[in-house]
């Protein structure tokens, strides 16, 4: 085990993969020269060169599109945008153009593509640059969608990501960039697609979360330790597959469960775990399970009212005594 | 559109023009077909036929080489026939079969073919424009001398995208043809009500991309641009830019009557400026080949056709279980 | 009343609002001298002159921008996507400019513009023409989403659309525009946004849907009739603001809920009604809500496979029998 | 950049020189305001600061009259400032308070003022161009001869959306202004790292707009060739392009360490392009000020920039409640 931030993590699994195969390439706005706006990038145009980290005009639509028809023919691409924001721009490609052209044409023409870059709230950005888009891209078959939330997780994903033969979306958040976490300290270190991690065991609640909404449930869950109360918290880390069978095995044991995301809540993913929870599950819960979520507004500037339009550690701890009935 | 100038020098085979004559009209006798099995309800949703436009692909399809990809919009039939593709594989995913290139699962607008380095079949307007210059990024990338001929409408070079390509296209040198085919119309809209440039292919130079406007309805003007334009880009001078003028003789798919212009519009293009007869009168009058030739080769190209059709009926539909497959590779 | 079609009801709509309100205009691609791809158009061009019945280029990114700045300047347009496939270009002036721009600017700011289409499948249109977009709009804080069934509730509620001073995505279906119905013959016929509404009254189980699904729900309640199962059949008719209370009044009677959708399972409509339903009314669920929905596919072309993608009404039905212990 | 041509025939008063002068320090001295508060942490997320360029929007508003439009991007501090919107009120917004423009709750990159027809701060990289050419629709549609400028940057630049706006804005003739404030970097990436166009302006040639580049950090120059485009716009005559080549002195938001050029690059900028310093010596040499009457002006602005920080820290957040407000009308 080494420790090192999720920046690192994700420089690293990207270096180590380019290093691997030779038509694994990096494009995207300043991820060149800039060393990348939140320097993911660092030292990649160094050691990989020009040709293969590739600083492109803002003009994500086009140099979408262009790293989608390159990996029709065989590259596999790594876009960066800057952040997930400005891939509105280029959601045409990612879905009509990456996500759907498999099926469309019988299997013949793979796509193998990772969308990378910051995603969701950062710090008083302001509402046009903190859209969470997790449960729109969750929602796209033919796409994968990973969303990690620890630097071991966002290695291991991210190298799985640029291997795996489909277009993936890969979800950062800024916050968690400069956050440091044990990762193992191996030559090849993967980790598989659809396969949640539980971090805590417990035995009255099931918290389950991905990405930075792990930061509120892990307190949350300690919070609640203080109380007597015991929380398992399951971090689906891929939102696309989703690992259903460790959730509902965790919601049997526990009768109860609180989603928790910063994303907005109608159509949220955990909108999609308590219609899937109840469907499956049904007679073993012991009360509705419960979404904690970004408030349902823009995002706002101001210090006091973006705190608040985001998932607070203290909803999720009430929302916890309530299914637990405390 | 000007009168058709036959090349000053014209030093084209005989094989070379029964080829453009047979190629030209298969392609035709093919949309024939398929509007005749659309209107027997063989084929559903849209279909959009090339009719008219048939000298683009094959005066292009002259000048590349193997290993040249091709991409394009929904309107693909021709250029799938005249980069090889099997006919009966082109008909059966019109009609959803199982034996259609993409399984039927794709229909008329999404069609690939590896083997053939033709990468559809796009049904979002403008779209293939940067994914074209993806394909020639890939092979400027691995380092080949492959050309990619990225083809769209004169609607479709509104979009804001084809100027985002065209950008980092010469910026990149990437060795890519972009061919407008100026058919005059994008559904019911003609070219003049939908800008004020007065021509397309100009656009580009303000990104520094050479370019020009070719006569599309003679495959030997074609054939002689694609050439230049081709050798450009092997040479690293890529992109370069064709703008095609040409016509489409039918609505724009099978739903559109086509009242925004007029029957003599129509007529007066057939009779003055179509492709095909353009080489039929070369052939004749070169004395490559007399009417029974020429018949044989109708004849030839019916029965390649009906065996399209008839195939595009017999083969199966997909097995229910292809509506789970290919979502993942 | 008077019988017309949803595509009369829809013109019907656009023309009154128009001679109401001279600022009120139409753009889009074909919606002119073409009389609309789809016609819902026909005869406004004649009537209203070139001034305000608008055809544009194919560049949705641009025009719709343009409309959006138009109605910042105090103009009410009504955009026309061809299909919504195609607002995807566009879809970063939707969310980011149209939908968030009166939160950023404190309330000064609005923008009183319909973005109006047919959405979701038509027929054998393949994976690029069909995707269906409820879910997703309905997502956003700032905008308005409505997606009628019958021509009553598209005239009334697409002429609230046009008067109402917020961004609203009016989503229609390519299938319904040629179905007739019964239209009040009021001279100004209006329907409120967030008011569902009862298609029929039943005690065993509350089928909820809106749009082309409720085809589905009225068929599915009419098979299950015969077999002595009664169903009531709520069609939502607006998905932001979404008509709770009526959902919630009618499960707590029924204790028992099957949503009906054409659109994708995750993060679906439905999955934001089973979470819902479950917060609220838990003690009332007698069986856990059951979403039908779209298969998890890009669509097919294929007849047959298209017709296995979409909703069907014997999962409806099947659905409700499972629902209700038959 | 060329060296600075005094316009020919200097035919500016005093007080309009002695207004620019003041106009264009109260940026400059707003600015340097704003990055010190947010050194302090009083000011959070993005800050785009406007010192270098302020002859664009300062030469421009000269040339605008009552009832016409501005829209801009992030980087919008100077254009709020120079269209007359109160210091105070930006500099609360840049600090989160309920007495900014958006009451707090757009922040620096969002703001917007209906009395100054200034319709924002627009965070997505173009999007403002197409916005822009709707506002010159509404008012083009509503019969007025107001004009709408629409700026934008040298990166913006590249963005499609730009050139679909242009297409429209010159078929249906709309009475926008185009600005491109060439400050020849986009974030860390130079112009000629983004494109092979020797200009911007140009590009909107091949649409048939009319155009041109002006010397951006000359405030005569700015107003001159302003007077021209929106002459033009006011004909009916619509639209038109002015790339203004200038430059920002700081990072392209605080945390920019501009290491993509040298400081010597900025150095000569400041030292030989300098617009304040620029009005500053042809107010001395026509003797339409001296020091201390510049000193005054100085001290002026400065008790202007001290009352808005002051404001900016005093005005109170907003109340929790705003959460939910505004989100519909
Ligand atoms: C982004 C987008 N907008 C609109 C459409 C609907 N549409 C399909 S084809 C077409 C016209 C395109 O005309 P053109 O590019 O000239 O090509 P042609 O059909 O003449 O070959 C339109 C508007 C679409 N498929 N995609
Ligand atoms: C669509 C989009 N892509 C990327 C960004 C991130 N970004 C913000 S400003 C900027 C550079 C813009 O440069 P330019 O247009 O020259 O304007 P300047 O900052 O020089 O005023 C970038 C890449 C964004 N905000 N929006
Ligand atoms: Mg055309
Ligand atoms: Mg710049």
């Amino acid at each position: 085990m080494k420790t090192m931030t999720v920046r690192e993590a994700l420089r690293e699994a990207m270096a180590e993969e380019m290093r691997r195969d030779a038509n694994v390439y990096l494009m995207g706005e300043e991820v060149g020269e800039y060393q990348g706006a939140y320097k993911i990038s660092q030292g990649l145009l160094d050691e990989f060169g020009a040709k293969r980290v590739i600083d492109t005009p803002i003009t994500e639509h086009g140099f979408a599109g262009i790293a989608v028809g390159s990996a029709f023919a065989g590259l596999s691409p790594i876009v960066e945008f800057m952040t997930f924001n400005f891939a509105m721009q280029a959601i045409d490609h990612i879905i009509n153009s990456a996500a759907k052209t498999l099926y469309m044409s019988g299997g013949q023409m793979g796509c193998p593509i990772v969308f990378r870059g910051p995603n969701g709230a950062a710090a008083r950005v302001g509402a046009q640059h903190s859209q969470d888009y997790a449960a729109w891209y969750a929602q796209i078959p033919g796409l994968k969608v990973v969303q990690p939330y620890s630097a071991a997780d966002a290695k291991g994903l991210l190298k799985s990501a640029i291997r795996d033969p489909n277009p993936v979306i890969f979800l950062e958040n800024e916050i968690l960039y400069g956050r440091s976490f044990e990762v193992p300290a191996l030559d090849d270190f993967t980790i598989p697609f659809g396969k949640a991690r539980v971090w805590r065991e417990g035995s009255d609640v099931t918290i389950v979360s991905f990405g930075i909404g792990m930061t509120y449930a892990l307190e949350a869950a300690e919070k609640l330790a203080a109380e007597g109360i015991s929380a398992e918290v399951v971090d689906l880390r891929t939102l696309r597959p989703i690992d259903y069978d460790t959730v509902i095995a965790s919601v049997m044991k526990t009768n109860r469960c609180v989603t928790v995301e910063e994303g907005w809540p109608v159509g949220s993913i955990g909108n999609h775990l308590s219609a899937t929870i109840m469907e499956r599950a049904f007679d073993y819960l012991d009360a509705p399970v419960i979404n904690c979520t970004g408030k349902d507004v823009p995002m706002p500037y101001a210090a006091n009212l973006e705190k608040h339009a985001l998932v607070t550690t203290d909803e999720v701890v009430a929302a916890v005594k309530q299914v637990t009935y405390r | 559109m000007a009168a058709r100038k036959t090349p000053a020098k014209s030093n084209v085979s005989k094989d070379e023009l029964l080829k453009y004559y047979r190629d030209m009209l298969l392609i035709r006798r093919f949309e024939e077909k398929a509007g005749q099995l659309y209107g027997m309800g063989l084929i559903g949703g849209f279909c959009h036929l090339y009719i008219g436009q048939e000298a683009v692909v094959v005066g292009l399809e002259a000048a590349a080489k193997d290993g040249d990809k091709r991409i394009t919009s929904y309107r693909d039939h021709g250029h799938m026939l005249a980069c090889g593709m099997d006919a009966g594989g082109v008909m059966a995913e019109l009609t959803g079969r199982s034996g259609g290139y993409s399984k039927g699962k794709g229909g008329s607008m999404h069609m690939f073919s590896k083997e053939k380095h033709f990468y559809g079949g796009h049904g979002i307007v403008g779209a293939q424009v940067p994914l074209g210059a993806g394909l020639a990024f890939a092979d400027k990338y691995l380092g080949n001398d492959n050309v990619t001929f990225t083809y769209f409408g004169d609607g479709a070079a509104n979009q804001g995208q084809v100027y985002e390509a065209y950008n980092m296209a010469e910026l990149w040198n990437l060795p890519v043809v972009f061919v407008i085919e100026n058919n005059q119309y994008a559904m019911g809209t003609s070219m003049k009500r939908s800008t004020k440039s007065p021509s397309l292919w100009e656009r580009g130079a303000a990104y520094g991309i050479k370019g020009e406007a070719v006569d599309g309805m003679d495959v030997l003007a074609v054939k002689a641009a694609g050439e230049k334009a081709v050798a450009a880009c092997r040479a690293g001078e890529g992109p370069y830019i064709l703008e095609m003028m040409t016509y489409r003789y039918r609505g724009h798919s099978m739903s559109d009557p086509a009242k925004y212009r007029t029957r003599e519009e129509v007529q007066k293009m057939r009779e003055e400026k179509d492709a095909i007869e353009h080489v039929r009168e070369l052939l004749l009058q070169a004395g490559h080949a007399d009417d029974d030739a020429l018949k044989a080769i109708d004849k030839d190209i019916k029965a390649i056709v009906n065996d399209a059709a008839e195939f595009s009926k017999t083969s199966p539909e997909p097995d229910l279980s292809e509506l789970w497959t290919d979502i993942y590779a």
